[in-house]
């Protein structure tokens, strides 16, 4: 059973009307582009408007998905390869509110795609990784248009398409800084960091005396700023990718050591009863008891490092590196004007550090499955 | 007043002397102008800042303006008050390097960030690879600092005449010890520190009239530092306001600094110009700009200025 | 509980832990600053034995190391010697960052709870939004810092919205992580309890998820404010590195101050230390309201 | 007091399957039930055999999935938005970070009752399950009684015309539940609510109740209707009645027959 | 089997006192109490009286703040870190993680059971709880009563000689119930177990019984400690017995001198 919320009923009214206002557009002569998508438009934008009045409806409205679709597909091509017509001129303001539609009708058809229950596996599956991905598209058409149509200086933010055109010619290049910096420094880097503050954390646990000394130091170590730690580092370990190993070492080390300490402390106290009435040793407990509570606050510390790392890797390439790296490359090819290398390079970034997060997430749910928040998560 | 924003391409330190006399000697005010001078650092790129709008006029060096007006942005020297280079290599005796035959299988310390470009060329005229091969260099991007020569990471590294050299010497490491190849000397020197701005600005008569009261107060300052060094270490030191500066440093650069601007008016000399080009557009399989620029400066304003 | 008890449980352990640090420090003082004296005799041409290259080391000009000495005497110098606004007091530059710190910290917080919030409430949000929640931070911040304030400076906002809106884009997003993990902590049958009395979800909120994320909120929020310190002293870089303590740390880089470095060092690490440990104490101020057992 | 009793819980043919790690788990199978309203509704059967399972269902806390079943006449849904019902869990499920008092306060707050009106009716109810004093107490300083106690207090602070309630004596001796048999059959008797009841003790579920029903496991069924023929007006001593311990044997025999270990 | 009796647990004169944020809440005073080898004691008194509160100072997780407590003749301390005593929880504190059958292993784990042997018990108490095929469940998955068995069999999996049991089989309906109070009797009659069993159920403290100890709360005091002079023998139907009724009727005298609300 679904029914639209207020909300998608807003932004079905608004996509509708948008369509109507239009039409005067078409005829105008900058615009390009399949523009007979826009009139088989017509029948299915006035079927969902008049589902869409009726509210009390009980049944589900599959074809609401295919609408907004089929809108996405008749209108981004059109605001897309318009972009060109409108040479040095600011585009007229039905332009705009087309592509207020647009992200609306995404936005919208999101939000169908992730509050119903599909009865098919395979449906269910594909609407649940075609959110992420309308909305990232969505980003991406926003910032495209937005950029051409309001004439940024490219200097200052490439659209997407200049990105993309750089990244896949650039390609051996990126392969080669994403070895340099994610696969030797980040993961090294990552796990040393991780396993640092991991230990520690439990030193401290084991010895109220390490807990009560060591615990305000530990602090003390959690904003050693990158940019100072950085040339301190290369200074100590060298140009290449160790010292960048040592900066990410830094960065990750402190938010590993909180959240376990708070894991380690996040056991009830009658779980703890029944481990002592087993006289198990501090270690029995650690294992059985103390760290499979703590798992899940250990896991935030792995997602948030995992993005950390990243940065301060990164960063830490800006304070003197061989001349190979995403640093390296951003920092140079800033100076060189060359932002669509820089971004490009930022996407190799996003996308590695997106899929390492990622396969935390994973394996944090298969670790946690049994604390609530997966719990739920699952069967609501 | 007329308000004009000036971003340097460096921290404060006596490299800007001129701006900051010509702000703290009331030669802007003289001119009718309100001038903000905004530090640089190692994140800022003039062109951006000026593409954003944040700048109305950006002091660059000359390789970088270029690169950067082939990539869609229009940058025009206006002025030129730096006649020389003051870049060079400074090499470590005992790493074994005589002359510029002895670079192969060495590691060079390079600023990047746009300073690369008379580096690049000038391997390239020495027929050296960069890129770490067995008969080329192998090329560190080095910091701020001097630390790679120091800690012995690298057998040379770039310095600036009036700056990172000073600082080797502070480091306690003595003149005979060390060995320095300038740009100037070696024939690709290139043209730092012009005053660049947006081409389609200028077609606006009362900006161009700005500007010219601009260089002219500019130029006034510089000349008067050149003169008063040590007064004008003293007002760079009262506008650092990260309070790091120390004063022997700052005078020792402005001293070094006098040299570099001594040969120039402010106008930028065409054969400077032309050297500068030739060599940048030499730079091997990757050269630096691809084709001759057009309308890369203007003498309209120094002409203007000067008269 | 007693007294006494201040000196055994707090200063002691501490300082222990502090002398052991600085032995160790010291040693390695040593060892990092030995090559460069070596070398400088070397060239010199004369022969130094161990017992000379020592108090060498303790004393150099820019030494790879400084000894903890050179770094108290420097802060010394820069805090108590100095008026507080001189440029050159080290309370000065700490003040201007913290401010961008705190500014930013709570940008930061109210961000990411309200992330939080959306994505705990809204599948369409917490399957669209987070993860591009995650890219946003695999984004190199130096990278794109310069543009932000460019183009921020562009629409005529300068100072210290800036930075802070930097120090806020590192800091949210431990916050959004451990919100969203807080306020889908409660049990089921918590949980039921809420839906048998068809509470509304704000009160489910405020009544249930809000009182039970919080041992993960304070546990984000200690991650976030020492992660926002870092992110206004990186913001400080590209605003022309005027003042605070990044400036410092900078031009200390740039002229190879190692032992300015190291202050700047000490006092953000200290700053941080501080600002953690006062969101401890919240922490603690707060369980105790809560009732948790001691 | 109506004269027709209109139902209030009414299961057709309603079966519920748990998808677990290891297979499916039949929790319920073909139920069906009415409950009047009036009644006192004792089910009994063994552990497991689903009675918590059904009473969620009629709490809209777990969708059946299959058969019908309506609740005041309309969806379960519907009738907790209308919030018709009080629940008792089977386990406490206070809030830690509450006092007793603020417990118990929970749903008055969200169901908008004054702050004045908050307080008598915390008084009330404390007095109530005899833990007068423990108001500013935290749940982990009270005892296992104690605490289904107060959790007891929390479902009947509001006016809920149907109480659901999850062994809430559970955990308590002879004597205190004795006194709240009592006092419930009073409340009840007094208020004319409809009460389901999940009861472990035999002699408890007679005394109680006009109607006992009888359950047994994998998959849960209903096995047994009970009517009781006890008066209204139930003295603690009728249990001693031969009447009484009639029908507690009846009870009695229909849950053997559920149990898969009979010597 | 021992001739002559040694205590297991003796209390001196014992007392707790809680600090709460309201004040001091005395949980015991003055308790004197022996306990020996072999002997099955029952606690039985008013929720709240301190029953759990005992059996955790003997489970060395509650310090006495006044008097001498020894078990097995040394500390509670001593004696918990020999791993002398197990214990049930009156709530189930099954680790969410671990499936049913890797709780009960637990202490075998740490007790250092060989993996053949775990395997052995787990089938065994799992059966002895009635509970097979549900090992591989987790414990959310299982219904109240169904928890509070596997937390028993967690407890019955090792061999401790002391067993201190804190309301066992409160969510247990009465046959489930009959047949573990008969295991339980056999397991102790077989392995001369000395169990301390907490109760609200009379008759179930008198079947299970060689000594009811009577408690009465605010604060809590032992009132009366009632020998049971029923044979070590006991079938179902002994409950039907005058002696028994007699005990029975004993100890229901005593508890009810101890509450505070006798009409
Ligand atoms: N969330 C769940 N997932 C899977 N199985 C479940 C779940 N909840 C209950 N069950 C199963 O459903 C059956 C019925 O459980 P229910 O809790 O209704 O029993 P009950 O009659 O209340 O028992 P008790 O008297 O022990 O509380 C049990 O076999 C149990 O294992
Ligand atoms: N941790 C604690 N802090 C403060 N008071 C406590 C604590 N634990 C128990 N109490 C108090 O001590 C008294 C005895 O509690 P105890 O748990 O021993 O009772 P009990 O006899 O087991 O009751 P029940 O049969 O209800 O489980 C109660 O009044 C309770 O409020
Ligand atoms: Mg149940
Ligand atoms: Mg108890």
């Amino acid at each position: 059973m679904r029914r639209l919320t207020s909300l998608q009923t807003f932004l079905v009214l608004i996509t509708g009307l948008q369509f109507f206002t239009f039409y005067p557009l078409l005829a105008t002569p900058y615009l390009s582009g399949p523009r007979w998508g826009a009139f088989l438009m017509l029948p299915l934008i006035i079927y969902c408007l008049a589902f869409s009045l009726r509210r009390k409806r009980k049944k589900p409205i599959p074809a609401l998905e295919w609408a907004a679709l089929a809108y996405l597909i008749a209108f981004v091509p059109i605001t897309l390869s318009s972009l060109n017509g409108f040479g040095s001129e600011a585009p007229p303001t039905n332009y705009w509110t087309t592509v207020i539609a647009c992200i609306a009708t995404a936005w919208l058809l999101n939000e169908l795609l992730s509050s119903s229950n599909y009865r098919n596996a395979w449906v269910a599956r594909l609407a649940f990784y075609a959110a992420p991905l309308i909305f990232g598209l969505s980003v991406l058409y926003l910032w495209e248009v937005l950029t051409r149509g309001l004439h940024i200086p490219f200097v200052l933010l490439p659209p997407p398409s200049m990105i993309w055109t750089r990244l896949i010619h650039s390609l051996p290049t990126l392969w080669a800084d994403f070895q340099q910096t994610f696969l030797k420094a980040v993961i090294t880097g990552y796990a040393l960091g991780c396993g640092l503050g991991f230990l520690v954390a439990i030193a401290i646990d084991r010895s109220p005396f390490l807990q009560k000394g060591l615990l305000p130091l530990g602090n003390f170590v959690s904003a050693l700023p990158v940019i100072g730690v950085a040339p301190i580092m290369v200074m100590w370990f060298g140009f290449d990718w160790q010292s960048k190993v040592a900066v990410v070492v830094i960065m990750t080390f402190f938010p590993m050591l909180v959240n376990t300490v708070s894991g380690l402390a996040a056991t009830s106290s009658m779980e703890k009863d029944l481990m002592r009435t087993y006289a198990a040793t501090w270690f029995q407990t650690l294992v059985k008891l103390r760290l499979p509570a703590a798992w899940p606050f250990i896991f935030n510390a792995l997602k948030i490092n995992s993005t950390l790392a990243l940065i301060g890797a990164i960063v830490a390439e800006f304070f003197g590196t061989p001349i190979v790296g995403m640093g390296f490359r951003i920092s140079t090819e800033v100076g060189r004007m060359n932002v669509d290398m820089v971004w490009a390079e930022i996407a190799v970034a996003a996308v590695a550090g997106s899929a390492f997060y990622g396969i935390v997430a994973l394996i944090e749910r298969a670790v946690t499955f049994w604390h609530p928040s997966v719990r739920n998560a699952r069967t609501v | 007043a007329d308000k004009v924003v000036l971003q340097l391409k460096w921290v404060t330190q006596a490299q800007f002397a001129g701006y900051y006399v010509a702000k703290d000697k009331g030669f802007y005010e003289a001119e009718g102008l309100d001038v903000e001078i905004k530090p640089g650092g190692p994140d800022i790129a003039p062109p951006q800042v000026i593409a954003g709008g944040g700048a109305d006029v950006v002091v660059d060096w000359m390789p970088s303006a270029l690169a950067t007006r082939e990539k869609g942005v229009p940058l025009v020297n206006i002025a030129q008050p730096f006649k020389s280079s003051g870049m060079m290599l400074t090499c470590l005796k005992e790493s074994g390097v005589a002359s510029p035959a002895d670079f192969k299988g060495k590691t060079l310390g390079v600023w990047f960030f746009g300073n690369e470009y008379p580096f690049l060329s000038w391997m390239s005229q020495l027929g050296l690879k960069t890129d770490g091969g067995p008969d080329g260099v192998t090329v560190l991007k080095q910091g701020f600092n001097v630390d790679p020569l120091i800690q012995k990471q690298a057998a040379c590294i770039s310095t600036m005449t009036y700056n990172e050299y000073w600082q080797v010497i502070d480091a306690g490491i003595k003149p005979e010890d060390l060995v320095t190849f300038k740009y100037e000397d070696q024939g690709v020197a290139t043209l730092e520190d012009g005053l660049y701005v947006l081409e389609d600005k200028l077609k606006d008569p009362a900006f161009k009239e700005k500007m010219v009261k601009f260089v002219r107060a500019s130029m006034k300052g510089w000349k008067y530092a050149e003169t008063n060094p040590d007064e004008a270490a003293g007002i760079v030191l009262e506008n650092d306001s990260t309070g790091a500066q120390t004063e022997m440093h700052q005078k020792r650069m402005m001293g070094e600094i006098a040299k570099l601007t001594a040969g120039s008016n402010g106008a930028l000399d065409e054969a400077d110009y032309k050297r500068t080009v030739a060599s940048l557009m030499k730079g091997g399989s990757d050269p630096v700009i691809t084709k001759e620029p057009v309308g890369a400066f203007t003498h309209e304003i120094t002409d203007a200025a000067l008269k | 509980m007693e007294k006494s008890n201040f000196f055994k449980d707090r200063v002691m352990p501490v300082g222990v832990i502090l002398l052991a640090l600085l032995v160790i420090w010291y040693v390695a003082v040593i060892f990092l600053n030995v090559p460069f004296e070596r070398d400088t005799a070397a060239r010199a041409g004369t022969a130094i034995t161990f017992s000379e290259i020592l108090p060498k080391t303790m004393f150099q000009q820019r030494p790879v190391l400084p000894a903890p000495h050179q770094v108290i005497a420097e802060i010394w110098n820069t805090t108590v010697l100095m008026p507080i606004t001189s440029k050159r007091s080290l309370v000065y530059h700490a003040w201007i960052t913290l401010s961008a710190t705190l500014l930013g910290f709570g940008i930061g917080t109210v961000l990411g709870i309200l992330l939080a919030v959306g994505i705990v409430h809204n599948r369409a949000m917490d399957r669209s939004l987070m993860p591009w929640v995650i890219a946003s931070q695999t984004i190199p911040i130096l990278a794109i810092a310069p543009m932000i304030i460019v183009v921020l400076n562009a629409v005529g906002i300068s100072g210290l919205l800036p930075k802070a809106l930097i120090s806020t884009y590192l800091s949210f997003f431990p916050i959004v992580v451990g919100m969203v993990k807080g306020l889908r902590s409660p049990e089921q049958i918590q949980l039921d309890l809420m839906h048998t009395y068809y509470a509304s979800p704000s009160q489910t909120f405020w009544k249930l998820r809000w009182p039970s994320s919080m041992p993960y909120l304070f546990t984000s929020l200690k991650v976030a404010i020492a992660i926002s310190l870092v992110g206004a002293i990186v913001g400080e870089l590209p605003t022309g590195a005027v003042s605070g303590l990044g400036a410092r740390l900078l031009a200390g880089s740039y002229y190879g101050q190692t032992v300015q470095i190291w202050s700047a060092l000490f006092m953000a690490a200290a700053l941080a230390a501080t600002l953690v440990i006062i969101v401890g104490f919240a922490h603690t101020a707060v369980l105790k309201r809560m009732g948790t057992r001691a | 007091m109506t004269i027709t009793p209109a139902s209030v819980v009414s299961a057709r043919d309603l079966g519920l399957t748990f998808e677990t790690n290891d297979g499916p788990v039949n929790a319920l199978t073909g139920v069906n039930l009415d409950v009047n309203k009036g009644d006192f509704v004792s089910f009994i059967g063994p552990s497991g055999c689903g009675k918590t399972t059904f009473l969620r269902v009629i709490a809209d806390l777990e969708k059946p999935t299959s058969g019908a079943i309506t609740v005041n006449g309309t969806t379960p849904e519907d009738a907790r938005k209308n919030r018709s019902y009080g629940y008792v869990f089977q386990a406490a499920a206070l809030y830690p970070w509450r006092t007793i008092e603020k417990n118990i306060a929970l749903p008055l707050e969200i169901m908008g009752y004054s702050a004045a009106d908050q307080k008598a009716r915390i008084d009330r109810t404390l007095d109530l399950v005899n833990l007068t004093g423990f108001g500013k107490k935290f749940p982990w300083q009270l005892s296992g009684g104690m605490q289904q106690r107060a959790s007891i207090a929390r479902a009947l602070a509001f006016d809920a015309d149907l109480l659901l309630m999850d062994e809430p004596f559970g955990a308590l001796d002879e004597i205190v539940r004795d006194h709240l048999n009592e006092q419930l059959l009073k409340l009840w008797d007094r208020t004319n609510k409809t009460i389901c009841f999940v009861t472990h003790s035999i002699p408890e579920a007679v005394y109680l109740s006009t109607k006992i029903v009888v359950m047994s496991p994998r998959p849960g069924r209903v096995t047994d209707i009970i009517e009781s023929t006890l008066p209204k007006e139930r003295p603690l001593d009728i249990r001693e009645s031969p009447e009484f311990l009639e029908i507690a044997s009846r009870v009695r025999e229909g849950l053997r027959a559920g149990h898969s270990y009979d010597e």
